[in-house]
């Protein structure tokens, strides 16, 4: 497989080739149709399957979200967007308690395949309401499928996994990833959800990033890799459910580890990740479990200030230095 | 429009059917037999009835916190719906939902909701599905006069409203919410001036005859059927019990005389003299209605006692389709 | 209503700093020279203006995404606004806000908003301030056609009429959300067919004369003031540019003839045609004031340029009155 | 002081003295008027300070919080209920990203002082939809202040602190802690925001719990102790600033913690306070921080299930065992 397309292109072409696949699936959300989404995402998709299955919708989320769960609880297979991830406030109802629980609710009986589409992330100076990294909120929430891929391969594996998937699922797009260019290849395919994927294997310290945390962290693993550090890099993929095995097997090996996200850290996912680590793998741990990832407060406008907000290469060089140097146990 | 005696003799049994599953609830709940809420539907069964007669069990319904009438009324049998209120494994939801979420996809009611307004969005995803696969259904959405005030229930008419859906808005307006006056909480009398700014027919119906909006629906759902788009239908009705519970509490947000006053107009028996009258029925018939559904609740109750609570092992099932390994803790 | 040439002159000095910011704004924007996204006013000038030459510094204003417009036509200054665009320190909101936060409580301006319908509500809490206080202000929400289709707005327009607040509500109904025209995305040609849903009256005007929105907001000022509540003024309009940036970049969805025709009816030139048939002003005394206030936009733009950026210890200043301790992390 | 009244008197009390001292305190909310609300936490304030000052809203929680955003950021101090923690989900735009986020976008220009309040907690089989803990959510969210009062004397406290705060605070009253009796001083009193209470102190293990498993992890510890096991009860009272060193501190004494709180366990608070934990006092650690929590599922219904799945004092006290148990480092 040589094909490199985008991580847009590796979206829009899971999309479009299960809906060849299943005439259950649709897509609705703002500005999909005529227009292909804001990011391009839906891109070309009503021009094949025309407007009853590719539709663009009034500004309402609560009811895109709505349109999605009756719809899926009573056949089809829906895949409704929300432009930004900040969005999903406002629909949060539909999808916390709407969505995410109404198989369990009604005992079982509701099978509600649903995936909900959205653009999270910062760095491009969108500001405090179209930059927010919120995955630690749908992750609390029993129910609901979370993934964020990081590169283009994953984006169409996970992406055809959520769409073939019987619960409710959120895919969370990278806004700064949209043009990532990468090999993927033509025919369909499947990333099980659940499953992560270590990019590096490494013995010194174990790193858990997300989204595009992951190629940051990879760099920095790359370049510590010269001055004699060796780290493992794990990209989850699937943030719910999480794989944790993958994260505690790894950590159990390296006896240290650096999670780095790009979200709030009070109360973040990565607090769980450390939670878990530091539970599960205490006897190993000659550290303890850092986190690097956005400080407490809402998202800067101005790029002087974003740029501190957001997790850099830099911080997380530094935080891997810090821990890897600290006196073992 | 000339109804049947068919028709007639089972809206009747449907209204009767209502009335004593919920007055034995509620007896029950003051027994302290019931746990948590219970939101009793006596004296609006005109509704339920009238609408559900006119559809089909492919036809698909979304209720409110007030839904046990609904659910009787869309072909609900009292066995498992009696098991749900106690919280039995052989409950309807098995025991996971409750009355607040009381439901059955098999006769199309997708849910009773704890959320006001949130089954309005679900509705519109319903009918969005029927329209898609072109299967000849309508949906239909139950909700207060109270509710028209949130923004789901906006956000569900206008899509339905821009997206030409098989939907029908069925209010039941009681004049309250909760403990508080319609006339508190809007400017308007009727819910149906809602209509207009959607772009919808809107029709205000006897909430207490059964036969007019019947009849109403029919129409609705002719017009929807025939592509041509969702309705507002506007039944003025009453609750004849507390809004939650059964006492009004010596609550003094409604008088003594309103309540008396509705009570005259009770949609069963003003409708079972009416055929009395016409010679449609006779008070024996009726009698013997009553008394055979008496004897069908006496066996669900005591199916319902008789029945087990649900094993604790069933705490974490129907959370997703299969439990991901990594989703337990 | 006869109105003074003060303020005639002041509706086409507002409409005319509107005009020059927003061109400049662009043109920055296409130099790379403003970090984020921009949504242009340009079109809509008319609608601003109106409405804040009938509003005093005391009165209250919401805005949407499409913010600058009513910031310059409330009082807000260039060199601040420009700055903020910029991300500067010496921006209204010290650079952490952007264009689409862009706010002055100073002259009574909530904040644009980056998402759509939220400034409603913010307006009804404003108004319930002024009744409260019983200080004879009002507050009125700017909003866009589309946004009428999202349940906050809705919430708030019920909300403000069951109150009966002293609120305005003011539509600039451009006939576009995005990239999605009206009639995708709602089965109505007016949004003031919704006024009649809340029980307020509702008046559709001409949102190219600057004029008539004046008088359509003194007379709601007048209802509101003499506690009779709100009113929804829809404002028939239309935007010039792109949704946000400047070039329509080839995109379909509006044609180029419709986009001339709109550009015919220009709300600052066809008013100042009107005055000078009218004899109210010359061409030359118009041609001045283009003159000052683009030295005035000049200047505003050195300075913005000039001035620093944030620096980093500002980075979590703001979140709180005063960060508390245990929150920095 | 000898004088024991409830939780709800305590936050009523607190609420009234607040309104008599100032008077741009007021508040709204869904039946908390005429009906005192229905936890009657408003009972009888209304018949105090009229229906100017204390208001029965529609049922529109954005627009509830909306109407406090709006006041409070031009001079009032508005206190706005949500009936159920569960609703805030419905609302969560406006806390999210409008009312914590407005003062730092504003830069600093904007100050919003209102207090949210909402009945939290299950236990009730009050079912999926009306039994939540939601705390992680809201805390982590930057802009906000968090409280969860586990008694009737830090109600009236943490009340108090929060009417007086010029940040956005809310305030989570536990529905099963409602009847609660205590000791409660007359006069008002402040509990500062951000500061912990250790209720009980000891030399093995430091539980952190909250609500009411402060008082369940309580009467475990007195338990414990005559088993020979001390352990020091924290309850943080306030969830948002995190009271981190109080908590460190001790665990840095007992050498071990274990964490209790009602929610559900993954991406819950208490993940975070164990990864501060670990972060903090790794060097102290003889054991890993646990967590004693919901299980990964909406919550079920039924009270055979409901019990199961919240924490119960045998778990505590299993866990306490284990934790206090294992072989030291
Ligand atoms: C979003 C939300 N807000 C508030 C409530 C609490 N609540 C339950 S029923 C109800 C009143 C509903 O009034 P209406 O829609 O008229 O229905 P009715 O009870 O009269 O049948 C309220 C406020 C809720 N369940 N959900
Ligand atoms: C809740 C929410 N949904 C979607 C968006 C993305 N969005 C920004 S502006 C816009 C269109 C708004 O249309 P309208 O209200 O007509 O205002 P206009 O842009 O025409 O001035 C959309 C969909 C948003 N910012 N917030
Ligand atoms: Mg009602
Ligand atoms: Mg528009």
């Amino acid at each position: 497989m040589s094909r490199k397309i985008s991580y847009v292109q590796a979206f829009n072409e899971a999309v479009r080739q299960e809906m060849r696949a299943d005439e259950t699936v649709f897509c609705a959300g703002e500005d999909i149709g005529g227009f292909g989404g804001v990011f391009q995402t839906y891109a070309g998709l009503q021009e094949e399957f025309g407007e009853e299955r590719v539709v663009d919708t009034p500004i309402s989320e609560q009811a895109i979200i709505g349109l999605g769960v009756g719809a899926a609880a009573t056949g089809s297979r829906p895949i409704v967007d929300i432009m930004f991830m900040d969005f999903i406030c406002v629909a949060f109802d539909q999808i916390v308690n709407q969505a995410a629980k109404m198989k369990y609710m009604f005992g079982g009986s509701a099978t509600v395949p649903l995936t909900i589409t959205t653009g999270g992330g910062g760095g491009l100076s969108a500001a405090a309401q179209h930059s927010q990294s919120l995955e630690a909120l749908i992750c609390h929430i029993p129910g609901l499928k979370v993934v964020h891929p990081s590169n283009p391969y994953d984006m169409k594996g996970l992406m055809t996994a959520c769409i073939r998937e019987d619960n409710p699922t959120i895919m969370i797009k990278h806004k700064r990833l949209l043009g990532m260019q990468g090999e993927v290849p033509e025919e369909p395919y499947m990333i099980p959800l659940g499953t992560a994927a270590t990019l590096r294997e490494g013995a010194d310290v174990t790193v858990v990033a997300w989204g595009r945390m992951v190629n940051e962290a990879f760099d920095v693993a790359e370049k510590l890799a010269e001055d004699g550090i060796d780290v493992e890099v794990i990209d989850p993929r699937t943030l719910q459910p999480l794989d944790s095995e993958t994260i505690v097997e790894s950590v159990r090996k390296t006896n240290r580890a650096v999670i780095v996200h790009e979200a709030v850290r009070f109360a973040g996912l990565g607090a769980e990740v450390a939670a878990q680590i530091q539970e599960e793998a205490f006897d190993y741990l000659d550290a303890p479990v850092a986190r690097v990832a956005a400080p407490f407060s809402p998202v800067p406008f101005t790029p002087a200030l974003e740029q501190h907000y957001q997790p850099s290469a830099a911080r997380i060089e530094q935080a891997i230095r810090d821990i890897v140097a600290r006196p073992g146990a | 429009m000339e109804l049947s005696t068919d028709v007639l003799t089972d809206m009747h049994r449907r209204m009767v059917r209502i009335r004593l599953f919920e007055e034995a609830a509620g007896k029950l709940a003051e027994a302290a037999k019931l746990p948590g809420f219970l939101h009793l539907y006596v004296g609006q069964e005109a509704v339920a009835s009238g609408v559900c007669t006119a559809l089909t069990d492919q036809d698909q319904i979304t209720s409110t916190h007030r839904g046990h009438g609904h659910l009787v009324a869309k072909g609900g049998e009292f066995k498992p719906m009696m098991a749900e209120l106690m919280g039995k494994a052989t409950g309807y939801n098995k025991g996971k939902g409750g009355s607040m979420h009381i439901s059955n996809l098999d006769v199309g009611m997708l849910g009773a909701n704890g959320i006001v307004g949130a089954g309005a969005p679900i509705a519109v995803g319903a009918g969005f599905g029927n329209k898609l696969k072109g299967n000849g259904n309508v949906a239909a959405a139950f909700f207060g006069d109270g509710s028209t005030n949130i923004g789901a229930f906006h956000e569900a008419a206008n899509m339905a409203c821009a997206l030409k859906l098989p939907v029908l808005f069925i209010c039941e307006n009681n004049e309250y919410g909760e403990f508080t006056a319609r006339d508190k909480t809007m400017a308007i009398t009727d819910i149906v001036d809602r209509a207009a700014g959607y772009g919808m027919p809107g029709v205000i119906v006897d909430g207490m005859d059964v036969v007019a909006i019947h009849e109403a629906t029919i129409e609705a759902k002719n017009r929807a059927v025939r592509g041509e788009g969702p309705s507002l239908i506007e039944a003025k009705t009453y609750r004849f019990y507390n809004h939650h519970g059964v006492q009004n509490l010596g609550l003094k947000y409604r008088t003594d005389d309103e309540v008396a006053e509705w009570k005259q107009r009770d949609p069963i028996f003003t409708f079972e003299d009416r055929m009395i009258d016409a010679g449609t029925a006779t008070r024996d018939d009726f009698d013997g209605v009553w008394a055979e559904l008496r004897a069908d609740i006496d066996e669900a109750i005591q199916f319902a006692e008789d029945s087990p609570v649900p094993d604790v092992d069933q705490l974490l099932v129907d959370v997703y389709t299969e439990m991901p390994a990594g989703a337990t803790s």
